[in-house]
């Protein structure tokens, strides 16, 4: 339809769903009922066009598909989307996690639905367009696009802090985006264009490739977050309402990670190597020190926060182990922290629905009345712990089997993360779910509804099918990521041994 | 067949506990416990046609799990003679757990969830023995310990339970670490997960050096003391012990499946399944060993002091474990593998039995407050003597082949440390008849201490240090309140276990000592341990001198007599002992310190560094110098700015002349260059 | 010499204006009464006629009455602009006048003539051309900065602009007459051609002189501390008049001359420019923080912004003055929008410029509020609203001149800006309402309107903007 | 020294210790004198470099109108001078300083002034062919017409401004209104009635 | 000694200096500001003029021309908002105009 193709339908899509929302009137508890329903129903039929979409896409090969494009701001800026291996997943991951959101919001929001449901779907088209956009500007158009509704989204429906958050947010981000707005730009001086197709085969000069690989880093050390600009991600995640909180960690983190994959890696790949040290003492910093950190937090969501700064460090460790296992692991750790973060600030928005307080000592002894909860509630706690047979293991241990090939003292530091995720994720468990139900605010708490269900059934499916059947995921990007570090190491004129070099 | 009996414990958890509340307590009792006996008669079968047939090894594979560039990872069902052995233990006691935990939880509302976690705990296990590469052994290794995390865990509303079950999984989890690394370390150097390429690999590995860690090491060394690290972990060896004694907060049925027979064995299940590995690794096995017997002994003195039933019998546990440990450190892997299946036996055993006395006693589990009891529950002591003849290696009971054939082989070995272990478990099956027949002694004999002052204050003497050791049952039972104390003997439900148990604790040693050990060892083994070149230790351990045969008896009669002497005719003597002896007799009660030791190196630590790194590092530096830091900076750069801006038109053009005059200023000094 | 016709064609815009404000000025002194809206309206629609008559002109560069104006696809551009400012200020300032009782006759007037004065200042060829159509714009602007004459702000506000403007101004010729003495020219071609046998030192004081004088006129640090103050102290819609049409002629002279007079001095102005560019874009980022009068952090933010435009003229390239003038033109949208949001904050009879009096727009003017924060984020550049493309424009060039050091200070001021944009936007959102404002007329609303789609809907079809800044920017070289 | 140097002295010296006294001295009103003194000194100087025309404007218009405007001004607004006298030198240090470097700098540089090389060549009338008025009147209306015309708008400008800030319609005053006498009709002019005979009006 | 361009020059010079400290030393009456523009405008006027004759070129002296025009323009605007504020404010003190600030 007008020339364009399935992925600005994805993109645009949402928009269509806002346009209508925009145009229902009043303020009546119909209304907002519409509201509500028109909301889901686009992220609905977001999904299923993503599913399609995906239908579509050929695992075998790692090249860009169903690509298009169109002159936009001319001279060498185009309007040119596609995915491959590596962007599809988070592409699915975002339209499959937006239902869930505005389910999550379906109550809990009161004020202002519509304004909450028109944010909530451009954010949509933001985050779906980083992932597919083709053009480094269309791509930093979406990736920072984002900012705008979820400042309002934390700003206007986030807790107490609410401003401080958003403004830290925001400020914190924009920062970071800025530097690689520069460095964009400089990419567009040598090369001429901002198509990525295009950047991906162009060799950068070396003195030159450091300044730029450090500008990318400062965007989505910040956007992943990295340690030590993490700080602004427990603040964000703790006054944001549910749903956000969701958004944050299940996607819009996950856009830093993209980055480097998309970026970083394949475009500075000598720079990447020399920063890669630098990277690494960054995450396992980040794994241990956040993960200490999140053992003593008094809040669940900044529990949940800081562990997401944890597991977001085994993803840019294994990204600069730059082999097959550390790249395909970071992506399935991302995936798979998209699914279980999100799903674990959905749990955290089920009991603040009921008590609104978000102090662990306000808890305590929920299983009792909440048996189905505390069940959800384990899963997602142990998927973050990185069990085997969830999600979260795979990821991890990919993660870690790669780096440690790469850095056996990496891989040493970074798995005491599983020693310290244990104690963090149970401490909280058990603070919240066992115990004496002896608090008489808690009495009263019922179990999940059929809504709330709905919201965690899936994920906890997902997260213990992707456990013991990671191939799906696997498989899409393999292709795209043995091409990644075929060229990585042709730029870099390695040829990396296939085992650890003995004398 | 294989297929069904690892997953038919899977449909129990799953019907148990999806559907669980639907179908009621009982119903999903029978459900679970009938799926693991058919399990559990179906091991048999696989065992006798593995291991006593020649069914011979096979390994169905039912799927592909991770595929990452050059790394394969299949679910796949490995079955060899080490296998079958397993299944046997594993579904044989889980079976019989399930069946005695009908009786023993029959109060508790919460029993399809017990018997689903006690089905999903069989399951993971099985997936441990039956996995054909490391990470699969992984996945089992882990499934164990989030079920042993929740059964420990079972009454969530006990304070100790939730903290025993967080440790459990925590230490559990750094043992993990070890085992985590030794598989990197171990793909790293072979490009393989799966057990037979690794198995390959492993001799041309052998004597070659890894530079690693800024270190040049041996690399069968470094991976075999990485796995050891896991194996330490999951067996409760010397320094990551202490889970286990809390883990006794768990329902006792669950002690017994999970803390005595089988989980804790998957150590010793671990290495022997990694014996070719292990035999490329002379140094790590000597670890093994050193490690194994300090357990030994280690955990026999802890075990001496103990007033808990089942604390008693875990520190048994642990000690067991480590003579098991010694076993495999001298290379007689099978010797390991055999004391293992007896002890299961006898341990699973001894602990059933202390759950039927604790049920007798409307769970009191402090032996200073039992006695006498031999008269009121007559069945359960009878048992738990045999379990205690059998731990204790009274000749012909099935520990005494194993144990004894340990000692010995401990001392036929040539291996560094091998001697230190022999004294060692020399002494440590000394300790254990002591205090095996303590145990017996103070619950069974005597007087009745619970007539008088059941269910009053129980802190009264010896400052009773171990916080979460008291047994007073703090979850309701209303059928009991208060009334006076009558101990009744168990329902037949729970005896039935006790009787079958019994006969292996009596039998098994005596019926496979042959297969495993002895002269039937080649055709029941098949290949599925691996015998060095070097290793001739089940050749050398028959001809160890004669005293050394029989140390272990002579042992257990001192020990014995011991015990009698000081708890059925002096029983004066034990108080007197430990007054006079007040620092050591702590030393021991507080279980060498090791719990405040931890506390003070490693947990309060982390929680310090924790606090720290979130106020200071993260709230003061991070935040105060980055974000909140430079905010303030601004907003006062913003003032002084703002301040500038005085209203003054005078100073206004004073700042476009000094503009001026700085342009003017600097091109005059600075020359115009072209 | 030029046939007269020709002259006179490529100088229509000026003669429509010119005549058409002396028409009007006759109208005015016989019709006498007050409140009639005639006036306004012919002057509107003169503007309007002056910016349609342009498009006539689509010869090529044309320099015309002795070397003094050209008309050339750069100041066509630029002219656009600034008519169009000029006729949103006077559309957004009838309703101001009336309820302010100074509606007198002579407003639109003088705003025709300001108009004419950028106009004749975008296309000054000479610097007799420069200072006359500078002087033209600026006593009219001092004029109607004081227009509200019985208010004692705006008196201090006219009188502050005319004693700054008028040393100023005196600077700006003090810098001409050197220059002449240099060049023995006035016109900026000669001036050209007379430099390139390279700066002297006297020249190069010409130069900065007369970069103070226009800096002022683009209220750069730090010759922009009459900003603050005159914008907060004007009638509104004037103060929208100053941010909007004479940001353009001041930034389009200073592009002019610097391009065609001084090519040969680009390390010299580069330095001024670069400086200034550094000293605006932070003060302007700075000075902002803490202000509570919306109007005063307009021009604090129009001072930002103005450095941020001198970025792409730092960059002395093609591709910079490009970026100057799609920054301009995206400039001029976000600050018409915005001062047409403020001129629609009214309580009752009376308009309120406090920044806390927008506390809740959001909830009882959904719309207004809505392309407040719009705007707001726009200014801050955040994509893909249009003023994130003025940036990428702008910066973009500094790159490729090399000039990273620029870019990255650019962008910390960016993110400081960001915080008080932020700050106005949480006002709308997120606090608790205040007392609602009138509903704004149809203009205004359509204003708001229309500058809210633009921002919005720029990157959805950026490509006549670009592709007319582009053509006027390559006129220049 | 030749006599136009001594006048060039003479006339310097004189404006601009005129021009520091306007700075300088307490009363506007000497101000403004000496702001007159300034100007016929600088007009001399006019003279001196040979350009008489803009001598005689400058007097004629600055002397006779400026000026003259300043003292109305000065006058009209009755405010208290000696009130208005202190402070005056307490930011001179400061002021004074960047004041002196300015100049000096200026002096440095323009002491040696050199025009660009080559462009002696003009494309104006030669000053020596005619007189220095008739020479601007040959320019002024035909090349110069723009600036003529623009001049005009500024002056036109200037008009407009000051009448409309300081024309006060104030309400009350009787105005003549010419075109409203003209317009007057007889109706409404004149009332004629009929008065009956020994009623009086 | 000969009378050369540099002697306008310097003297322009001084006159400009002079005008720019009028406008920033004084504090206590505006007038004195505006007659100081006078004074710059005037040093501008000389550098025109002496330019002009110098260069032989008549430029200047038209450039001079319209710089005195609008010079007068000028001040009959300034006075007329002088007047307009000493009306609103009652004072023309130069210290007095600080109402906004900041």
């Amino acid at each position: 339809m007008f020339g364009f193709g399935l992925l600005s339908g994805l993109i645009f899509l949402p928009l269509v769903g806002a346009a209508f929302i925009l145009l229902l009137r009043g303020e009546s508890e119909a209304t907002l009922s519409n509201v509500r329903w028109a909301a889901l129903l686009t992220t609905v039929v977001t999904f299923l066009l993503s599913l399609y979409a995906w239908s579509l896409f050929d695992t075998n090969s790692s090249a860009f598909q169903l690509v298009e494009e169109k002159s936009w701001l001319g001279s060498g800026l185009i309007y040119k989307l596609g995915v491959d291996g590596m962007s599809m997943p988070f592409v699915l991951l975002t339209t499959f996690l937006m239902p869930f959101c505005i389910l999550a919001s379906w109550e809990s929001i009161t004020f202002r639905v519509k304004e909450y449901m028109i944010a909530f779907l451009v954010l949509e088209t933001l985050m779906i367009g980083v992932f597919c956009a083709l053009d480094l500007v269309l791509f930093y158009l979406f990736f920072e696009g984002g900012l705008i509704p979820m400042f309002l989204i934390i700003g206007i429906w986030g807790g107490k802090r609410r401003i401080y958050a958003s403004f830290k947010f925001f400020l914190y981000t924009l920062l970071g985006s800025l530097l690689m707005l520069l460095a964009i730009m400089a990419m567009y001086g040598v090369a001429g264009t901002t198509d990525i197709t295009v950047l991906l085969k162009t060799t950068f000069p070396s003195s030159m490739q450091k300044w730029l690989w450090l500008a990318f880093f400062a965007s989505f050390a910040v956007k992943m977050p990295m340690w030590p600009v993490h700080t602004w991600l427990p603040d964000a995640h703790v006054e944001a309402p549910t749903a956000g909180s969701v958004i944050l960690a299940g996607i819009l983190l996950k856009m830093g990670g993209y980055g480097f994959i998309r970026f970083s890696l394949p475009m500075f790949p000598e720079a990447s190597q020399y920063f890669a040290p630098f990277v690494w003492t960054l995450s396992v910093i980040a794994i241990v020190y956040t993960s200490l950190v999140a053992l003593v937090q008094e809040d669940m969501k900044k529990l949940i926060a800081y562990s997401s700064v944890a597991h977001m460090g085994f993803v840019t460790m294994g990204l600069f182990a730059m082999n097959q296992q550390g790249v395909q692991g970071a992506i399935y750790q991302m995936i798979s922290h998209g699914l279980v973060s999100g799903a674990l600030f959905l749990c955290v928005g089920v009991v603040y629905d009921r008590l609104h307080t978000r102090e662990i000592a306000a808890y305590g002894g929920l299983v009792r009345n909440m048996p189905l909860y505390a069940v959800a509630f384990m899963i997602f706690t142990m998927a973050n712990v990185g069990l085997p047979g969830t999600s979260g293991f795979v990821g991890e241990f990919l993660t870690l089997i790669g780096t440690f090939f790469a850095n056996a003292w990496v891989g040493l530091i970074a798995t005491t993360g599983v020693i310290l995720s244990a104690a963090y994720a149970l401490y909280l468990y058990r603070r919240v779910i066992f115990g004496v139900l002896d608090k008489p605010s808690l009495m009263k708490m019922q179990d999940l509804n059929a809504r709330e269900i709905a919201c965690l059934a899936p994920l906890a499916l997902l997260v213990i099918y992707y456990g013991v059947q990671p191939g799906p995921i696997l498989s899409a990007c393999a292709a795209s990521v043995d091409l990644l570090i075929k060229n990585y190491q042709t730029a870099l004129g390695l040829t990396k041994a296939a085992t650890l070099a003995l004398h | 067949m294989y297929t069904a009996i690892v997953f038919l414990p899977l449909v129990g958890f799953l019907i148990a506990g999806i559907f669980g509340r639907q179908l009621g307590p009982r119903p999903s009792e029978l459900v679970t416990t009938i799926l693991l006996v058919v399990a559990a008669i179906l091991s048999w079968i696989a065992f006798i046609n593995v291991g006593l047939g020649n069914a011979g090894s096979s390994v169905p594979v039912l799927g592909n799990w991770i595929t990452s560039g050059g790394l394969k990872i299949d679910w796949a069902l490995r079955i060899d003679t080490l296998t079958v052995v397993m299944l046997v233990v594993v579904n044989t006691v889980s079976a019989l757990v399930h069946l005695y935990s009908m009786g023993y939880m029959h109060e508790d509302p919460h029993r399809p969830r017990f018997f689903a976690y006690l089905s999903l705990f069989t399951f993971a296990m099985l997936m441990l023995v039956t996995s054909n590469n490391l990470v699969q052994m992984f996945f089992g290794w882990e499934g164990v310990g989030l079920a042993s995390y929740l059964l420990i865990g079972f009454w969530y509303e006990r304070p100790s339970a939730n903290a025993a079950a967080i440790k459990a999984f925590v230490v559990n989890r750094v043992g993990d670490f070890g085992f985590s690394l030794g598989i990197f370390l171990l793909f790293a150097l072979t490009g393989s997960v799966a057990l037979d390429q690794v198995f390959a690999a492993a001799p041309g590995l052998a004597g070659k050096t890894l530079h690693i860690f800024g270190l040049n090491v041996d690399p069968m060394t470094l991976v075999c003391l990485l796995l050891f690290v896991g194996a330490c972990g999951k067996s409760a060896q010397f320094l990551l012990h202490t889970w286990l004694p809390d883990a006794m907060e768990g329902p006792t049925p669950v002690s017994a499946l999970i803390h005595a027979a089988t989980m804790v064995t998957a150590g010793v299940f671990m290495i022997a399944r990694m014996s070719p590995l292990f035999e490329y690794a002379p140094v790590a096995l000597s670890v093994v060993t050193v490690i194994g017997a300090t357990t030994a002994f280690f955990a026999a003195t802890v075990g001496l002091v103990q007033n808990d039933i089942k604390r008693v019998i875990a520190y048994s546990t642990c000690s067991q474990l480590g003579y098991m440990f010694v076993a495999l450190g001298v290379g007689a892997y099978n010797l390991a593998i055999f004391h293992l299946f007896t002890h299961a036996f006898f341990k699973a055993l001894l602990f059933l039995g202390a759950g039927s006395v604790i049920h007798a006693m409307h769970h009191e589990q402090d032996m200073r407050k039992m006695g006498g009891l031999a008269k009121h529950i007559p069945v359960t002591f009878w048992m738990m003597t045999i379990g205690t003849f059998a731990l204790t290696g009274l000749p012909l009971t099935a520990g005494f082949f194993s144990k004894d054939a340990i000692i010995e082989a401990a001392f036929a070995s040539q291996r560094p440390g091998a001697l230190y272990a022999f004294l060692l478990v020399v002494i440590a099956a000394g300790l254990t008849s002591f205090y095996s027949w303590r145990l017996v002694f103070l619950t069974f004999f005597g007087k009745e201490r619970w007539a008088a002052d059941a269910h009053d204050d129980h802190a009264h003497d010896h400052g009773h240090a171990a916080p979460a050791a008291h047994g007073h049952d703090d979850h309701a039972h209303d059928d009991h309140g208060h009334g006076p104390l009558q101990p009744h003997e168990s329902p037949q439900i729970m005896l039935i276990p006790l009787y079958v148990l019994a006969a292996g604790a009596l039998f098994a040693g005596l019926l496979f000592r042959d297969a495993f050990i002895g002269e039937g060892l080649e055709g029941f083994w098949k290949k599925a341990l691996f015998f060095g070149p070097d290793n001739h230790i089940l050749h050398d351990m028959h001809n160890v001198p004669e005293f050394v045969a029989h140390v272990a008896t002579y042992m257990m009669l001192g020990g014995f007599i011991v015990a009698t002497l000081m708890y059925v005719f002096y029983t004066d003597a034990p108080r007197k002992l430990a007054e006079r002896h007040g620092m050591l007799y702590r030393f021991l009660l507080n279980k060498w310190y090791f719990d405040e030791l931890y506390d003070r190196i490693f947990v309060r630590p982390a929680f310090w560094l924790g606090r720290l790194f979130w106020k200071e590092g993260d709230g003061r530096i991070i935040d105060g110098l980055g974000p909140d830091g430079i905010s303030a900076r601004v907003i006062d750069v913003a003032g002084r700015v703002v301040k500038l801006q005085t209203g003054y038109v005078y100073h206004y053009a004073f700042a476009m002349l000094i503009g001026v005059a700085a342009f003017i200023t600097w091109y005059l000094l600075g020359g115009v260059h072209n | 010499m030029t046939p007269l016709s020709f002259a006179l064609a490529h100088s229509l815009p000026e003669i429509v204006l010119a005549i058409g404000a002396l028409v009007l000025l006759m109208m005015g002194a016989l019709r006498r009464p007050k409140g009639d809206w005639i006036i306004s309206e012919c002057a509107i629609a003169l503007l309007g006629l002056a910016a349609l008559s342009m498009l006539f002109q689509v010869g090529p560069t044309a320099i015309i009455w002795d070397g003094a104006f050209i008309d050339d696809a750069f100041a066509r551009f630029m002219k656009f602009l600034a008519l169009g400012g000029a006729m949103v200020s006077l559309i957004l300032s009838r309703e101001f006048m009336a309820r302010e009782q100074i509606d007198f006759f002579e407003f639109p007037i003088l705003v025709l003539l300001a108009t004419l004065g950028m106009l004749m200042l975008i296309s000054a060829q000479s610097l007799i051309a420069l200072y006359l159509g500078l002087e033209l714009m600026s006593l009219a602007l001092y004029v109607i900065a004081a227009f509200h004459r019985t208010n004692l702000r705006a008196s201090e506000a006219g009188l502050k602009y005319f004693v700054l403007g008028a040393l100023s101004s005196g600077m700006l010729l003090y810098g001409a007459s050197l220059l002449y003495g240099f060049a023995g020219t006035v016109s900026f071609t000669g001036i050209g051609e007379a430099l390139k046998g390279g700066p002297s030192i006297g020249v190069v004081f010409g130069l900065v002189f007369v970069m103070a004088g226009l800096a002022f006129k683009m209220s750069v640090v730090p010759f922009h501390m009459w900003t603050p103050d005159v914008y907060e102290g004007a009638p509104t819609p004037v103060t929208t008049f100053f941010a909007s049409a004479a940001k353009m002629a001041a930034v389009a002279i200073t592009v002019r001359i610097v391009m065609t007079a001084f090519p040969g001095m680009k390390l010299q102005w580069q330095q001024i420019v670069v400086f200034i560019s550094i000293l605006s874009m932070a003060i302007g980022a700075f000075g902002a923080i803490g202000q509570t009068n919306i109007k005063r952090l307009m021009a604090y933010s129009s001072i930002g912004h103005m450095g941020f435009a001198l970025v792409g003229l730092a960059a002395g390239t093609e591709q910079g003055v490009f970026g100057v003038l799609v920054y301009m033109a995206i400039y001029l949208a976000m600050t018409l929008g915005t001062f047409a949001v403020i001129l629609s904050m009214r309580v009752g009879n009376t308009y309120v410029e406090n920044i806390g009096d927008l506390a809740g727009l959001s909830r009882n003017h959904k719309f207004m509020a809505f392309v407040m924060a719009m705007m707001m984020f726009s200014l801050a550049g955040i994509p893909p609203l249009a003023g994130f493309f003025a940036k990428w424009y702008v910066f973009l060039a500094a790159i490729k001149a090399n000039l990273y050091w620029l870019a990255v200070i650019g962008m910390l001021a960016s993110v400081v800006s960001a915080f008080y944009y932020l700050r106005v936007i949480k006002i709308m959102y997120l606090d608790e309402p205040a007392r609602p404002f009138e509903k704004a007329n149809w203009e205004v609303s359509a204003i708001v309107a229309l500058g809210g789609l633009f921002v919005v809907l720029f990157w959805v079809y950026p490509a006549p903007l670009v592709n007319a800044a582009s053509l006027a920017a390559k006129s220049l070289f | 020294m030749t006599v136009a140097a001594a006048f060039f002295y003479l006339f310097s010296i004189i404006m601009l210790a005129s021009a520091f006294m306007v700075i300088a001295a307490r009363n506007p009103v000497h101000s403004v004198l000496f702001l007159i003194l300034v100007f016929v000194n600088a007009a001399g100087l006019f003279i001196l470099a040979g350009a008489e025309f803009l001598a005689m404007i400058l007097v004629v218009v600055y002397v006779g109108a400026v000026a003259v405007l300043f003292l109305f001004v000065v006058m009209m607004l009755d405010v208290d001078f000696a009130e208005l006298k202190q402070g005056f030198l307490q930011y001179l240090p400061l002021g004074a300083l960047i004041g002196i470097v300015v100049a000096i700098e200026l002096i440095m540089v323009l002491g040696g002034w050199t025009a660009a090389p080559g462009i002696k060549a003009t494309n104006a009338p030669q000053i020596t062919a005619l007189s220095n008025t008739e020479a601007l009147g040959l320019v002024l209306y035909t090349r110069h017409v723009y600036f003529f015309q623009a001049a005009g708008l500024v002056l036109l400008t200037a008009m407009i401004g000051a009448i409309v800030l300081t024309l006060h319609h104030k309400p009350g005053v009787k105005r003549q209104d010419i075109s409203q006498q003209n317009a007057r009709t007889r109706e409404e002019a004149v009332e004629v009635r009929k008065v009956p005979s020994r009623t009086g009006v | 000694m000969e009378i050369g361009l540099t002697h306008y020059l310097i003297v322009a010079a001084i006159l400009f200096t002079i005008g720019i400290a009028g406008i920033i030393l004084n504090r206590k009456n505006i007038i004195i500001i505006l007659m100081s523009v006078e004074l710059i405008l005037l040093s501008v006027n000389i550098n025109l003029v002496a330019f002009s004759t110098f260069l032989g070129d008549l430029t200047g002296q038209v450039f001079s021309l319209f710089i005195l025009t609008v010079a007068a323009a000028e001040a009959a605007i300034g006075l007329a908002i002088l007047v307009t504020y000493f009306r609103n404010r009652g004072s023309i003190a130069v210290e007095d105009i600080n109402m906004m600030k900041g």
